[in-house]
């Protein structure tokens, strides 16, 4: 009998989903606020599960899943978008007649991608993988009156099949020249694949089928249409979440089972690290939607954390794995004060309601909801990299691990592309604070304030003391190598 | 539009081509002989064993995923004219 | 005995079709239809290598993605459905509020 | 040595003004008449304790008082008073003292007038400062105080716009000598630490004595300058008297003294006439050990100060303000002080004397000149010569005054006697060092430059004379003798206009002689021995009788030309003294000087340099940084239209990409 | 001992937050001034019991902060860092002083960015980990940032965003030469340290002399902008303008890129692969950003930017310095940062003065304003002299270290700098003339003076001018030892 404890957190999250869908059902739209909380003890629960199990290892169900620091980690990082996520919905899902589908959703998109993140064989890889995507489809398209979230949500599933496709069309020439879909198993029968030309045409594949949940540009193309159109806290699912899942995918596939093919994939991930990261924050500099100049920014974030890829040096390894855990703080959190602002502006009727994240609708919001405009604040300055955040951290280790590589030209592009992110993120923050506010004061929700408190302290406990943060990462690194 | 499918058509082109090349080009390791007569051996019986223990953890996570769409299409497919 | 690349090189072919018809099809059923057939041709090579290296676990794959590929055609679908309800078509090109 | 006390007092000398000023600016609108006394009390004491430091060097030969206490790094504040400097303070401290007193009356019921007392306490500290001082950089720090308070004095009247545009002029044009001056000191000690070997405990890198000990190795010190070996000396020197240029007002900067004049006129008594202008023939002197032994320096110095001399008198004839005629004679006289000191190499070191003689007397009398006209602005209220005429009639005493400042500039006494004005020992004294440098040298030119200048002198001093005190009154003016506290002053400096050169001649120079003669100034330089050989005071009395008498003479032919003309007026100067006549027109213009500076220099070639810089350099740096972020912005809206928001191409970009990236990194890992 | 270089960053930190939640002007003023009073406390504490005879590192902290990076959180302060703490913790307090009396929104904020300003500056001073310092080092952009944009004038946003990014660009770039610092170091020696002694002690070691070169010129390069001078001053006008008066100030004060030059450029200096070609550029663009600067300030009409071109030219000064090499000069370099922080404050807070009675900065508009406001007449008279190098006061002394002791290894250059004394003086007068004196501009109407906080804060300044100009030694004699030490390190360079 396996022991299912080391399962536990993901148990956890199933559990309460399941929870969720069978009380919900017997409850009235005004006591169903209530399922909200539920979920988010339900995810903590399970971050607390994940925090107790570190430093445990285990391979479970025949070597189908593997436990060990990599898997702790990234669950950890889903787990606390999860929470946030959660945390904020509370009021998204306010008097809505479908919260529990909504929570329901939310929690198995979790259990997805943290299955994901344990896996250790393409088949439950690529199952779980599904059951992220098949959530956030829904979740996407969840606010079903309104054009934009179902049109994201077609773009996303459209991309998303087919880049399932890919990425099966992909397994299957693995597992065709392997003879296995194991990750440990086809680590040790690469040879045909490594010598033979349909060895890069599956690494491609591979890549094209994680790329589409990094966004990595050219696999980017729904990232900004889903992101804007979604509602503002499945964005945050799916930008702080979901895009991690495809890189845990990435990590355990390319450097566990595909090590013998590095130079293919590592000059890959060169390549589409320079042009994410450029092209994300070169298109962010134009955009007037706050989601989509948020999503374009996660482009560029997802190339900075893609160069761990192309530099695969343990310091590399370390600093995108930990800057996931930013990404995710940082990112999270944007987005939840985006939905705080859509929040505000569809409430109170004013602005910009056609575009109710449109930059103009985030004049003045240091006086209109002083707690959301400093959190925002400090989320884009951290997604700048500006000391004492996450993403200062996070890009020290990073950035400095390429000119440890001696691939300083890379750290230079990226040095580059920071630097002129910072042009639309003050951008943002000068509406916030130096713009005049068109309409009044309006008090913060709970649910927002609380998610946003809770991203802003992650986000400011990573960069100030963030060596705890940095030992995990490494042991997670070093499942890697 | 014409353009546009002259253009995907070259694409689709260029990746057939690449797969062809890049699957021709590969001397898989195939067994020597086929089974003669494939209906002389079920392999049912060993896939349902793998499916339920070597592969039982894909089997659970299954299990939610169409729990999980089903969840979504009820949903969204849902007119929300009965509310 | 057939050649394996027989197979691999069907697939690739039928996945090939299933991609051109994603990149031209404006009617948002054709493209699920489509993809549907991109992940069959991806099963056919699974079920082709399995039998070819004398392995189940392709064909287990291979059922597990069936499995999905119905899932995934039920959330297509039913948000199709909901973007009928509101435009009163499914041409997927005119749908670009989102862009830029 | 001297006793310690008067060691103790020498530097309250400076420090004494230095409290005034500050007590006045303070406290001064509070007090009568701007709280004049209390500069007035300090500026005695200063005097008193000058005299006696004074009267106890003349009593013991060959002693200085020396203090030094270390300023900041390896510079020093310290105080030297010998020969030089006390004649020097004592000077500056009883003219000020007068002028101070004189002021009170003068500067009566203006709003500004604490502020006045305040900046000319202030101005006289910094005066004394800098010539007690022991070391180049506190004379410099000295140096460039007083040309602020000359600053802030010539644009007292600060609504005038011409007063502010006069105090700009002064302040950027010995500016240009500054920068020069300071030059200078950044070589010289960047020279003399290499010479040091880096810096020595207990030294002062800067003071007199530590230079002047290092002089043998810094004229050996040679570079190369547009093909020329120049010693470092020379460069050094040279700059030194680019800011005695600047500062008194030599040829080409003199151009800001004459408007100088825009203060009041005790300003320019005392500021522009007795002291600060002299600042730099004593920068010259207190340096004088450096300038010997570089004399291609004196030999500059000399034409420049003859030249001068000659060239501000032939404006000095033909202007028409008061204060202006004097302000050229002004600049024609430090010419003749900057001649003497030139002479140096014909007289050595007794050059110092000399000119320092000429220094001490020139500040009586001009002091003299500026406080008369002065009380001619204050009671007539007009400046223009031609407005005046007949003034003696309401000022007698000041007329009296005046007419003996005008007899000693002109230098009238009776050669080979003691009797004389006090500028005519000085005056004769360069000359006939002129002539002895060219019998010496056989180069005449000094010589006749003193000469004609000499001529030019009396003409312009008593045109002005005339003009102003004979004859009818040209406007209707309303004068009145001026109050006992301006005619006093006046008496006083009268006095002493006429015989302070007759008394002291030869005990002043006999007391200078001792500056650099005594054991502070370690003076080996054998090549230098043969240029002291011609000793004045012994060749005095030994030329012909043609050159004792040829200063005199063209004294005397300038009276008598200015008598004919202003007085009689039997020769009517009409046409001669128009604007057609292009000479006049010239002279007038003051050789277009003024338009050279500002067209030429200011606007057209800075100008230009600017412009360029400004406009092209600035301009192409800011459009590089702007241009990045333009261009990113213009690029992104264009790279954002990628995303088309239709599905199907997005599709194609997926599987483009794909195999794009399948092909690339094939191509890639192939070549690698 | 107080632990003093902790508390000189928490004390402002802690009343900077404070302060973000008062309510009125008056609240907030009162406890920011109480904040800096307690910073400029703590800094004479420092002050007092400073030993100004040593180069070593005094009030030494040091915590571990990231052992896997070597990062730890170490603070102290020496004769390089003493001087510059010292004024900002002297001019702070007179700022708010200053301010005191103006009408604006959001005082709180305005206040609590001062504090935080201060805060971020200082912890760059005392920061002695490399990572703490680039912590603290980019902290500085961000109450500027505010600062000019909720504040600023007409063209606030545009010039933030230049000054914000060109400068962040800059910090990247050299942070970039800590990575290879660090990097190379810990190739070098097997142990992770970011600290900053170890590290440039470590320099002479590493790699090939392109790669010396290579992180000499990346880290320098965030100095020399920070710093600035030419040609990486484009920011820097439109940055200066457009700031209200506090932000110009703050501006002013922040003297990180001179300080790091100090730090941790000039030790490394004489070991990079080229150090002569090195000293040539440095000395170069220090010289030519004297004259540069000068020339341009000539032709500018607006006040405050004429200023702040002033500024660019004084600052070339620093980098001519700190090229010299020698140890006077370099502290003459030191110096020339504080005296021109004292300065130049004068100097911002008369135009802004300027701007605030007559509502106009133009230069040509104004005119005789020495009559309707003489108070600010005598004490911009004092800033504007000691810019333009005075003797007497705090910027000669700078000046002339700095000229004198240059020209020991770089006369050419020296001479150049030279060149510009003239203009420099020109452009002053012509300011002063043109603004303070003539005949009043009836134009601008009734213009009060200024208020008598402002005369007290400005007139403290100026006597410190003064003061500093006659005995620079308080603070000079600490930068001298600390130059020593840095020039000592260097015999190897043959000046």
């Amino acid at each position: 009998m396996e022991n299912l404890m080391f399962l536990a957190p993901e148990i956890a999250v199933a559990a309460t989903g399941l929870i969720i869908l069978l009380i919900g059902v017997f409850m009235s739209p005004r006591t169903k606020n209530v399922l909200g909380y539920l979920a988010t003890l339900g995810v903590l629960a399970a971050l607390v599960l994940t925090v107790r199990s570190f430093g445990t290892e285990a391979t479970m169900f025949s070597g189908t899943v593997s436990i060990d620091a990599l898997s702790q980690f990234f669950k950890l990082v889903f787990l606390t978008v999860s929470l946030i996520v959660s945390l904020a919905s509370i009021k998204y899902t306010e008097n809505s007649d479908h919260t529990e589908e909504f929570y329901t959703l939310v929690l198995f998109a979790t259990l997805g991608m943290m299955v994901v993140a344990s896996s250790n064989d393409f088949i439950l890889l690529f199952c779980a993988f599904e059951l992220a995507s098949f959530a956030t489809y829904a979740l996407a398209g969840f606010e079903k009156q309104n054009p934009g979230s179902l049109e994201g949500a077609m773009k996303y599933f459209m991309i998303g099949a087919v880049s399932s496709a890919l990425m099966l069309f992909g397994i299957s020439f693995v597992y065709g020249a392997t003879g296995t879909t194991s990750i440990p198993m086809i680590a040790e029968n690469i040879s045909l694949l490594a010598e033979s030309p349909i060895g890069i045409v599956a690494v491609v594949l591979l890549i094209a089928g994680f790329g589409f949940k990094m966004a990595l540009v050219p696999f980017h193309m729904w990232a900004p249409d889903a992101y804007q159109g979604s509602p503002s806290v499945v964005s945050s699912l799916l930008s702080a979440g979901s895009k991690k899942m495809g890189f845990v995918a990435a990590f355990r596939v390319f450097i566990l089972a595909l090590a013998a093919l590095q130079p293919d994939w590592q000059f890959a991930f060169t390549i589409l690290a320079v042009v994410t990261m450029t092209f994300g924050n070169v298109v962010a500099v134009s955009q007037t939607s706050v989601k989509r100049m948020l999503a374009y920014s996660s482009l560029a974030q997802a190339g900075y954390i893609a160069m761990a890829f192309a530099v695969m040096t343990p310091m590399a390894l370390t600093g995108g794995i930990f800057y996931t855990l930013a990404h995710a703080f940082m990112k999270g959190g944007a987005f939840i004060a985006a939905a705080a602002v859509v929040w505000m502006i569809t409430t109170q009727r004013t602005g910009d309601l056609q575009v109710p994240d449109h930059l103009d609708n985030f004049r003045g919001l240091g006086k209109r909801m002083p707690l959301a405009a400093l959190c925002m604040t400090v989320f884009v300055f951290a997604l700048a990299g500006i000391p004492l955040t996450s993403g200062f951290m996070a890009k020290v280790v990073l950035f400095s691990s390429a000119v440890q590589a001696g691939m300083t030209w890379l750290a230079v592009i990226a040095i580059l592309n920071s630097a002129l992110s910072l042009f639309y993120y003050a951008r943002l923050v000068r509406y916030m604070y130096f713009l005049p506010p068109e309409g009044k004061k309006i008090g913060l929700p709970f649910p927002y304030a609380a998610a946003l408190l809770l991203a802003t302290a992650g986000v400011l406990v990573m960069g100030l003391w963030p060596e705890p943060f940095l030992q995990w990462a490494m042991e997670a690194a070093k499942v890697l190598i | 539009m014409r353009i546009n499918r002259l253009l995907s058509f070259l694409v689709v082109l260029l990746f057939t081509a690449i797969v062809m090349v890049g699957a021709f080009g590969t001397s898989w390791n195939t067994v020597s002989e086929l089974p003669q007569n494939p209906a002389d051996q079920s392999n049912i019986e060993g896939i349902g064993m793998l499916i339920f223990t070597h592969y039982v953890a894909p089997f659970e996570v299954l299990s939610i995923v169409l729990l999980a769409s089903l969840i979504g299409a009820i949903y969204l497919a849902k007119g929300e004219g009965n509310r | 005995m057939i050649p394996l690349i027989f197979y691999l090189g069907l697939a690739a072919l039928l996945f090939s079709i299933g991609l051109y018809g994603v990149m031209t099809h404006k009617n948002g059923i054709r493209m699920i239809m489509c993809i549907e057939l991109m992940l069959n041709s991806a099963n056919l090579n699974l079920v082709a290598f399995s039998s070819y290296t004398d392995t189940l676990n392709g064909q287990v794959f291979a059922i597990f993605s069936i499995a999905l590929a119905a899932a995934e055609a039920a959330v297509g679908f039913a948000i199709l459905m909901a973007i009928y309800r509101m435009h009163d078509k499914i041409n997927l090109d005119e749908l670009n509020i989102l862009r830029w | 040595m001297v006793k310690t006390a008067l060691k103790e007092f020498a530097f309250l000398i400076p420090l004494l003004p230095a409290l005034a000023f500050v007590i006045t600016f303070f406290f001064g609108r509070k007090m009568s008449s701007g709280g004049a006394i209390v500069p007035i009390l300090a500026i005695a004491a200063s005097f008193v304790i000058s005299l006696v430091i004074t009267l106890r060097l003349l009593a013991n030969p060959g002693e200085v008082i020396s203090q030094s206490y270390s300023w900041f790094a390896v510079l020093n504040i310290g105080v030297l008073i010998d020969p030089l400097a006390a004649v020097m303070l004592s000077m500056v401290s009883f003219v000020s003292l007068l002028i101070h007193i004189y002021a009170v009356s003068y500067m009566a019921g203006d709003p500004g007038e604490a502020r006045y007392f305040a900046e000319t306490a202030l101005f006289t500290a910094a005066m004394l400062s800098l010539v007690l001082s022991d070391n180049i950089l506190q004379l410099f720090v000295s140096w460039e105080l007083v040309g602020l308070c000359s600053y802030l004095l010539i644009g007292f009247w600060f609504e005038r716009p011409s007063a502010a545009a006069a105090a700009k002029k002064a302040f950027l044009t010995t500016r240009v000598g500054d920068v020069m001056f300071l030059t200078g000191i950044i070589i010289l000690t960047s020279d003399l630490l290499k010479l040091a070997g880096g810096f020595q405990d207990g030294t002062y890198l800067l003071r007199f004595d530590e230079i002047f000990s290092y002089i043998p190795q810094l004229s050996a010190l040679h570079s190369n300058i547009f093909g020329f070996e120049v010693s470092h000396l020379t460069i050094i020197t040279l700059l030194f008297f680019g800011g005695a240029i600047g500062k008194s007002g030599q040829f080409p900067l003199h151009v800001w003294l004459p408007d100088a004049m825009e203060g009041p006129t005790t300003v320019s008594a005392l500021i522009h006439a007795a002291t600060m202008v002299t600042a730099g023939v004593y920068l010259v002197a207190r340096t004088f050990p450096m300038f010997i032994a570089a004399p291609d320096s004196l030999m500059v110095i000399a034409y420049l100060g003859g030249f001068t001399a000659l060239f501000a008198g032939t404006m000095g004839i033909v202007m028409n303000d008061l204060k202006r005629v004097l302000a050229y004679s002004t600049i024609s006289q430090l010419g003749y002080m900057m001649l003497g000191l030139g002479l140096g190499s014909a007289i050595g070191l007794e050059a110092v004397g000399i000119s320092l003689f000429h220094l001490i007397n020139h500040a009586f009398f001009k002091a003299l000149l500026f406080l008369c006209a002065g009380s001619v602005i204050h009671a007539v209220g007009t400046q223009d010569m031609r407005e005046l005429g007949g003034v003696r009639k309401v000022m007698p005493i000041t007329a009296a005054t005046m007419t003996i400042a005008a007899l000693a500039l002109a230098g009238f006494g009776i050669p080979g006697t003691s009797i004389g004005t006090s500028g005519f020992f000085s005056k004769d004294a360069i000359i006939e060092a002129a002539y002895l440098f060219g019998e010496h040298s056989n180069n005449w030119i000094p010589y006749a430059f003193s000469i004609a200048a000499a001529l030019l002198t009396s003409i312009y001093i008593f045109r002005l004379i005339f003009m102003t005190f004979t004859g009818k009154p040209r406007s209707n003016y309303h004068g009145h003798e001026s109050p006992a506290i301006m005619t006093i002053p006046l008496s006083i400096l009268a006095i002493f206009a006429l015989v302070f050169g007759g008394l002291t001649k030869t005990g002043f120079m006999d007391f200078l002689k001792e500056t650099f003669a005594n054991s502070f100034v370690n003076l080996n330089i054998g090549s230098l021995a043969a240029l002291g050989r011609n000793q004045i005071l012994e060749a005095a009395g030994h030329e012909s009788l043609f050159v004792q008498w040829l200063p005199m003479i063209v004294a005397i032919a300038g009276l008598a030309v200015a008598f004919i003309i202003y007085y009689l007026r039997i020769i009517k100067l009409g046409p001669l003294a128009s604007m057609k006549n292009p000479v006049y027109r010239l002279l007038y213009k003051r050789y277009y000087q003024h338009e050279i500076y500002t067209e030429f220099f200011s606007l057209g070639i800075v100008y230009g340099i600017i412009a360029f810089l400004s406009q092209v350099l600035d301009v192409i740096i800011d459009s590089i940084v702007e241009g990045i972020g333009i261009l990113t912005v213009g690029v992104s809206e264009e790279l954002r239209k990628v995303q088309t928001g239709v599905i199907q191409t997005y599709a194609t970009a997926v599987i483009l990409g794909v195999s794009l990236l399948i092909i690339l990194v094939k191509l890639i890992t192939e070549v690698l | 001992m107080l632990p003093v270089a902790s508390l000189l960053i928490l004390v402002p930190l802690i009343f900077a937050a404070v302060t973000f939640f008062t309510k009125t002007k008056e609240q907030a003023a009162g406890l920011a001034f109480l904040g800096s009073l307690a910073t400029l406390g703590l800094t004479l504490y420092a002050y007092l019991n400073f030993d100004s005879n040593t180069a070593a590192m005094q009030f030494f902290e040091s915590i571990e902060w990231i052992p896997l990076l070597g990062a730890k959180y170490s603070v102290g302060i020496d004769g390089v860092s003493m001087p510059l703490i010292l004024l900002n913790a002297i001019v702070i307090p007179f700022l708010i002083l200053y301010s005191w009396k103006e009408e604006r929104e959001a005082p709180n904020r305005f206040y609590g960015l001062i504090l935080t300003m201060q805060a971020a500056v200082i912890g760059v001073f005392v920061a002695l980990d490399f990572m703490v310092f680039y912590i603290f080092w980019e902290l500085t952009l961000i109450p500027l940032f505010f600062m000019v944009n909720i504040w600023g004038g007409e063209k606030r946003a545009h010039a933030s965003y230049k000054f914000f990014i060109y400068t962040h660009v800059a910090s990247l770039v050299m942070l970039l030469g800590i990575f290879g610092l660090f990097y190379a170091s810990w190739q070098q020696t097997g142990v992770p340290t970011f600290d900053i002694r170890e590290l440039v002690g470590q320099f002479q070691f590493l790699g090939s002399g392109l790669l010396r070169n290579a992180i000499f010129l990346s880290i320098i390069f965030g100095f020399l902008a920070k710093l600035p001078v030419f040609p990486f001053h484009s920011w820097l006008p439109d940055a200066y303008t457009e700031a209200p008066t506090a932000g110009s100030v703050l501006f002013i004060l922040l003297k990180i890129g001179g300080y790091g030059l100090f730090r941790i450029s000039l030790p490394m200096l004489p070991n990079t692969g080229n150090p002569e070609l090195m000293i040539t550029v440095l000395g170069l663009l220090g010289a030519f950003s004297i004259v540069y600067g000068a020339l341009v300030a000539l032709r500018q009409k607006d006040l405050k930017r004429m200023i702040a071109y002033s500024s660019l030219s004084h600052m070339g000064y620093v980098l001519l310095g700190s090229a010299g090499f020698v140890a006077l000069s370099v502290s003459g370099a030191m110096f020339q940062q504080f005296s021109h922080g004292l300065i130049m404050s004068i100097m911002f807070m008369s135009a802004g003065a300027i701007q605030t009675g007559t509502g106009t900065r133009i230069i040509n508009n104004l005119g005789g304003l020495a009559k309707k406001m003489p108070m600010l007449a005598v004490l911009m008279m004092v800033g504007f002299m000691a810019s333009l190098g005075l003797p007497g006061l705090t910027g000669f002394i700078a000046e002339f270290l700095v000229l004198a002791f240059s020209y020991v290894n770089l006369p050419g250059f020296v001479l150049l700098a030279l060149l510009a004394i003239v203009i420099t003086a020109g452009y002053h007068l012509w300011a002063m003339q043109r603004a303070m004196f003539g005949v009043y501009n009836e134009k601008l109407g009734d213009v009060r003076d200024i208020n008598s906080l402002q005369v007290f804060s400005m007139a403290v300044i100026a006597l410190l001018v003064i003061y500093f100009g006659w005995n620079p030694n308080p603070v000079l004699n600490m930068m001298i030892t600390n130059s020593e030490a840095i020039v000592s390190l260097v015999a190897a360079l043959g000046v």
